[in-house]
């Protein structure tokens, strides 16, 4: 095949394998080596909810044009799992490989004339490598590395330093997977003369950029926010959060002189007991958090009115997969946006952070704790599986140390003194945001009584209709307030270039950059904001009101952020196009293209 | 619609070892059923909370929903309170203690809060061991929502509406010793000469102390065999099918000596049996506590006191290893890594 | 003073009373005796979130033009409750009238020189008449009764019938009340010769109306509705649609011969396995139900979306209060509306059913087991603590005898005979609704597994993208078939008269139809329409598109169903004016008034 | 991905007195690991039905959320399933046996799904003696989110991240016997002598029936002291940290005859102490039951086989009086009073 066909640094690789067969590690190893070589890549993770021996895949996108979404069409496939083979032929875009292990021959139905196959005998070679019945099976996948390192032109040296990192102390692991690694490279270049039409060339396109999953950051965040309490129940896909939180937490929060630890991690008996553990925390002045998915978040609607009604900080994060009911529990989704906007009975709207990337998941998270603090109501982050369990490519992280921790209006004893009578619920400064005392402060000032019951300015009950209505009143100053306080969604023109906007939040930023190139490409401008937070300011509504007509891009079936627009800002609906993707894979560039096209 | 009861201090008053009199333990006025047991017992917590010398705001008091969970706001007023939503409380108290574990927690709920919509949460506070004192004030019935049954209802008894509960009563206190609870005591409403030294030391017990305290709800537990005057009372209301009127009761109290056995007579005219038996068994061995309760059951008897006791009790900081220093007094010193420990952690991840 | 000023008819009453002293009994006869003269009344009773010892009061709505909501001004206030006096003398309109206790001297700070007092020596009399300190403290209610039949000139025959019903087989019981009665007409009569300027007079506008509460509407709607399993959880203002349910049941529920019940009411441990149950019995073929308000619906979330995802019927009866949080348990509002519609995480919609009055809690409550059958989907009648739990003047109830349960589609043994293989999930009508079968009902045939977790149409578990999204897909559908089952609204017009409209639902219909006359009085023409059902079908949709400006009513501070009606008809929300009220008291046709003038 | 099992029926097997063979009785294939406790128990399930001649369609089948409650799934697939949510089964099956009266109702669950969310309604289900089998497979870790410790984990116990267990272990058969429960057993996975006849008794039996088996993870019990090669594969995802294999075990069978004590080696060289001594206590006495699985508890030994029953269980049915006919099978006739009724209702109301 003549060079100029050549793809460089700009293909779409799929590992099918069967889940509990050590493919993770291996798969991983070879999407970090071309991230080592300075080439943007963006790994998927397709797994079951289940633990051992269902089809699970891992999805890798090489893109030098720094394009970190999922695209369509496989140009080469990995396919180590008889149960999905027959699938996984049918995936492979027209022109792209087929890599198999050939130890034993691929049966005709296998076989299509418009792609190539690249047979490798895996467990023929492993077994002659190996005794081990599990090493046998660990290090097939390993091989296949090998191979594709040789195909595609991986610099093995890129290898040798990460696993050199990877075992630094353990040592005599490295032997056996070089001897892998090496297995596959020799089969390679004795059995495939010519090269594929597919390469990776070492570039200098990453930067300083780091490979991290959302949950690991938010956990880091949580650490640098100075949270000390967390309460958790166990749920795909957000337990790797606390996870994280604790292996951190392990490192990094126990006292070198006394051995003891400045956290407290509490495995709750389910998420009622979690999110009322973590208000308790917050009402008694520590920086308390937990995270959980959508059943969780459903079962917390109670405890998150109680904490919006009687004023108390809660920072949750949710960690969205698909609903609803159990739904995809392996499968990602935007699709708790209203349920966590108006969550629990009754006049409730709650605050609602958005991250895109890795690094705003460590920022956010932090964030989150001053927010809910000056604010003194719950914050929910809204991440979702794909941002959470898959690695991404993302700028380092960052912290200034003379940042200060924002606790809100917090009464100290000495303020206490100075004050007539205390009221937790008076509107002093005009904000909305009323004054609270930490349990123990004051001797005789300060104490109050926190109902999620009606109450009077000076936390007495009341049964009267105007104390209460000037209390749900206040509730929506502080609202507004909060409109401040939030971050400001992110506009990418200075001023407007057409009167076409699309509009997005969260893991929907890659494709949607990508699809906007693809529509200029076609002669089709868009002006672009990414939404960061719920209350919206007013540069969402500027931007909204300063086009015809606004695409809004969202993971779920019922255009929910929509929803939010129309409710908060009271936009015309005609003017929000929805497009929409929720099949439980990260939306693609494509998708967006094509139903912004057809929108137009 | 509880109201501050104007603070009018009795110069005579005896103080105790802080200079404070009793009434500075008290809240406010109680909006209570006269007579209701759970009013009695928030005057033994006040008893209890003078009488150890105890800094009202050093205490946090937490509670769920129910007429048992709205006393927090009828006692120490100096005290921070919190009354959660119903069933919820011992999460929200063990978010709390891990905050500062400097403070005394006092957890009030009662047989509905606990055994019903609470048994989840009850069984694994236990399990945690968290140090605080949790009273249950147990009436056998929904108060707040007009008397029904509640899981703690003794099978066989009739309420107010005349049916008869059919259901295995759940027994709180042999519940927790089964659960592992270090401190479990029981006792009558009504019985403050022993209510209060159990309160005393379930507050000086360094671990989770239950107290399951009887305490008759005087408005829903009115069936026939009371007087002549009352039925005719109660006819009015069946006929006119409204229960509008809770005629004003006294409160039921009794004091009985160690080593004796009491029946009480309750509003009702029925009666409950008490048992302050000098202890047949030992109350540090829970195999012979588990005994002495299930054969007091048998006998048809509540066994009050000191059930059992572990004096040295492994509580959840010590489980988890939390640091001396009240969490939330930590400073980001404490707590923040810093911006060259980030540099680190990103080089990991290239 | 002149006759011509005298008002007929029309006036507003409010008894001051301290909970627990027997006051309800006395003051349901006082209304009741002026319904039974034929005259238009409406009591509201306005009490506390305690048992014993705290202010109630029962306002008493007469109006001769048959207005049945709440109006602003007290002319007679029935003070016997020192805690409330003050305030109690403030709510006085000027040249009202305040009744009193006059045993003890009237305190100074009670007499306002633009009211007129009456002071009737209640508790002398009574201590005189009765020994018993109990009978003193409940005929002591009576005696007022008595006293204001006198000023108002209620037929006292009226009473002596209505005890006689009352009592009927405790005889004993009349005396002391015919008794009680007297005292307070003959103290009158010997007391205070001229009338005063209000009256009531016999006329024949009730018909066959009856007087009865919402709840116990919606008990005898389900007993009528053919439900079999009801599973609750105490809660105010719910409670008493189960209790209703229980006594029906006792009754009609109970076999001759074998005196067994052919019901099952289980008291839950909590909400969550109150509906717990409901959906276990309707998925195994019985109709069940469960009644809460506010706090049980948050806990209800999870449960919801398992119901909405696996498609079992479940009825949800939503009595609604204050919210948020335990909020005021005492107190109405409207304020669960968009928490019921999308309740739980993921794409859910749920189906609500908005009655207006008893005899649409009935039929609606009924008719509910008939739609969650058939579109195999939650339904929510969403009443509220107004339309609950105070007696409500209303059209008698019907039954139609031919009517028969409308169970859906449910396969039984010979259709599955005929059938290659059933399809739990399969869309074979095109209307999005599938075929359903109960346990037990072939040995080999029909037999699938219930999920929350995502299944193809043949309901075996799946993670395929393509079956979740045609599963979501076909949800949509049967959502859109279900404005088709769902009652329709109601419109108050022939066409439109103008270019304004108003638009309510549930208990805002009767002030706002009084606000209509009003404004009509005042030369503002309205259109009416009520809503009675979710989703909204095209009349409700064609309705606002042919006006200008719809206002709606609402008795909530978020404006919710204007929030729906944005989200799922699209609307501009410029044409949708909030009128609102949350106060937790039924919104009057004064403030719906003002707010729709100065919408104008 | 449960999709079914080529239904071959092997002509030669034996059947039962329904005609059935006992591949009739099989569900779709079991996607747990290789070895997982949780599918003996499934084999014990369709083993019992099959001796037992059940129709599978007058049986069915519910469960929560975990592994184990996946297992309904792999038994009995002309059983209707519910497979409901995380730690609600027991209300679900409240529900259904309510509708129905004349099915079999087999609730599966683990010990997560009963012991922590599941606890409240555990209990309450006890309480109401509802006829059914309800089988927790008892691994004392939440295997499907991958080995955290449940609340049934031996207190001192070490989970899949090497963290030492604190907390209190719930002892689910005792505390059942403690709440009521009429018939108690347990039992362990790769036991199928014992297992498959408690579980016939189970389903004979006219009220609550509780088996607690132990039902070991094969995949996150694994703690040091496995072998070598097993160590080599652990160490290399400690250091690739993720945890993504998981080889392929055979699953722990026993089998020891009444009266005698057995250790069974786990994969992880752990052991477990079964204790099926002859019983030298009364099985129809609640206190000698508790008696003897206290003292089992001090020796640290898992006694197994029928712990307790109560031979005449007055059901929930029972207790309330409801139809023998079915609820769900009542007509329009039965169910409805009509337009004469409520002529009369109305007038009462004028
Ligand atoms: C989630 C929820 N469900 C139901 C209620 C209604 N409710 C209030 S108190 C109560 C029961 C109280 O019983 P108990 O705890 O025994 O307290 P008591 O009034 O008997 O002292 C209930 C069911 C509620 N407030 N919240
Ligand atoms: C409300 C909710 N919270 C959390 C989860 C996540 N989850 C699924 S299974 C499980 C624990 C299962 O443990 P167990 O019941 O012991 O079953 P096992 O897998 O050990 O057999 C959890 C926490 C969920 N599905 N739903
Ligand atoms: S109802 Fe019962 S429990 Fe509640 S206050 Fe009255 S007496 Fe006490
Ligand atoms: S993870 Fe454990 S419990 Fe789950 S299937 Fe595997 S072995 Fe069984
Ligand atoms: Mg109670
Ligand atoms: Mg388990």
């Amino acid at each position: 095949m003549s060079v100029n066909q050549v793809k460089i640094n700009d293909f779409v690789i799929r590992f099918a394998n069967v889940n509990g067969t050590g493919s993770a590690s291996a798969n991983y190893l070879f999407c970090k080596s071309i991230f080592r070589m300075g080439v943007p890549v963006t790994p998927k993770n397709i797994f079951p909810s289940n633990i051992q021996g269902l089809p699970t895949w891992y999805e890798v996108r090489v893109s030098e044009k720094g394009y970190l979404g999922r695209r369509e069409g496989i140009d080469i496939m990995v396919s180590v799992n008889p149960q999905s083979m027959l699938a996984d032929v049918g995936n492979v875009r027209t022109g792209g490989y087929f890599l198999y292990d050939s130890s034993k021959p691929l049966h005709s139905q296998y076989i299509r004339d418009d792609i190539h196959y690249i047979g490798i005998p895996l467990m023929e070679m492993c077994n002659d490598a190996f005794t081990d019945p599990r090493q046998r099976q660990l290090f097939k996948n390993i091989i296949y590395v090998g191979a594709l390192s040789a195909l595609l032109n991986i610099d093995f040296k890129v290898f040798e330093s990460l696993l050199a990192e990877q075992f630094a102390g353990k040592e005599k692991l490295i032997a056996p997977n070089i001897k892998s690694l090496q297995i596959g490279v020799d089969y390679i270049h004795e059995h495939y003369k010519d090269p594929i039409d597919i390469r990776v060339e070492s570039r200098d396109l990453v930067g300083d950029s780091i490979m991290i999953d959302g949950n690991t950051a938010c956990g880091l965040g949580a650490v640098y926010g100075g949270a000390t309490v967390a309460a958790w129940y166990p749920i795909t896909p957000s337990t790797s959060v606390i996870e994280s939180f604790m292996s951190f937490s392990d490192e990094y929060r126990i006292n070198p002189e006394t051995g003891k630890r400045n956290v407290a991690i509490i495995q709750a008996e389910d998420e009622l007991a979690a999110i009322g553990m973590v208000i308790g925390a917050n009402w008694n002045g520590a920086r308390s958090f937990t995270a959980t998915s959508g059943p969780g978040l459903s079962l917390m609607n109670e405890f998150l009115g109680l904490a919006y009604f009687a004023e108390i900080p809660t920072v949750l994060i949710d960690v969205q997969r698909i609903g609803p009911s159990t739904g995809m529990p392996t499968r990602t989704q935007q699709s708790d946006t209203l349920e966590a906007a108006y969550a629990s009975h009754g006049d409730t709207k709650h605050i609602l952070l958005f991250p895109s990337t890795p690094k705003e998941c460590f920022e956010m998270t932090a964030n989150a704790f001053d927010l809910t603090e000056q604010l003194q109501t719950p914050v929910i982050v809204m991440t979702d599986l794909d941002l959470g369990m898959n690695d991404h490519m993302s700028k380092p992280f960052q912290w200034d140390d003379h940042r200060e921790y924002k606790r809100g209006k917090v009464l100290d004893a000495d303020a206490l003194e100075g004050i007539e009578r205390f009221g937790r619920y008076l509107d002093v400064d005009g904000d909305g945001i009323p004054y609270r005392t930490y349990p123990g402060t004051h001797p005789t000032k300060g104490s109050y009584f926190t109902r999620g019951t009606s109450r009077d300015e000076y936390a007495v009950y009341t049964e009267n209709g105007d104390d209460y209505v000037r209390n749900m009143d206040r509730l929506m100053k502080k609202w507004n307030t909060a409109k401040g306080y939030v971050p400001a969604p992110h506009l990418y023109q200075e001023e407007n270039l057409s009167t076409y906007g699309v509009l997005f939040f969260g893991t929907s930023e890659y494709p949607t950059k990508e699809a906007i190139d693809l529509l200029q490409a076609e002669g089709v401008q868009l002006d672009a904001i990414r939404i960061k937070s719920f209350p919206f300011n007013e540069t969402v509504e500027d931007f909204i009101h300063s086009h015809d007509k606004v695409f809004v891009v969202e993971q779920n079936r019922d255009a929910q952020m929509r929803s939010l627009l129309m409710i908060e800002l009271g936009i015309n609906p005609e003017k929000l196009i929805p497009v929409l993707n929720y099949d439980g894979l990260p939306i693609t560039a494509d998708q967006i293209v094509n139903s912004i096209k057809s929108g137009i | 619609m509880t109201y501050l009861r104007p603070k009018f201090r009795h110069p005579d008053l005896p103080k105790n070892n802080l200079g404070y009199s009793v009434d500075y333990y008290e809240g406010s006025l109680s909006t209570l059923c006269a007579g209701c047991g759970h009013d009695s017992i928030s005057a033994g917590i006040i008893q209890a909370a003078y009488e150890m010398d105890i800094e009202p705001h050093r205490l946090a008091k937490l509670s769920g929903i129910g007429c048992s969970s709205k006393t927090p706001a009828y006692f120490l007023s100096n005290s921070h309170g919190f009354n959660s939503v119903h069933g919820r409380m011992p999460s929200v108290a063990t978010g709390a203690n891990m905050a500062n574990r400097d403070l005394i927690y006092l957890g009030v709920s009662g047989d509905g809060d606990t055994a019903s919509i609470g048994m989840g949460q009850f069984v694994h506070v236990v399990r945690r061991n968290l140090n605080m004192v949790y009273i249950v004030m147990n009436n056998g019935c929904y108060g707040l929502t007009k008397g029904q049954d509640s899981a703690t209802a003794d099978s066989g008894s009739k309420n107010k509406s005349g049916n008869v509960n059919l259901f295995q009563s759940i027994d709180l206190a042999s519940l927790a010793i089964e659960l592992g609870a270090t401190f479990v005591a029981q006792s009558f409403s009504g019985d403050k000469t022993q209510l209060v030294p159990l309160i005393k030391a379930a507050m000086n017990h360094p671990g989770f102390a239950f107290i399951n305290v009887i305490s008759p709800c005087v408005t829903f537990n009115n069936n026939p065999g009371s007087t002549k005057s009352y039925d005719f009372v109660r006819e009015h209301m069946e006929a006119t099918s409204t229960f509008d009127f809770v005629p004003e009761m006294a409160e039921i109290t009794t004091s009985y000596s160690e080593g004796t056995q009491k029946s009480v007579k309750l509003h009702d005219g029925t009666f409950l049996q008490f048992n302050k038996l000098a202890q047949d068994w030992d109350p540090e061995d829970r195999l012979s506590a588990i005994n002495a309760v299930q054969n007091a059951k048998v006998k048809n008897e509540i066994l009050t006191g000191l059930l059992y006791i572990n004096p040295n009790p492994v509580d959840l900081h010590s489980m988890i290893n939390t640091s001396l220093k009240p969490l939330n007094s930590l400073t980001k010193e404490e707590l923040c890594p810093g911006s060259e420990v980030l540099k680190s952690i990103n080089k990991d991840w290239r």
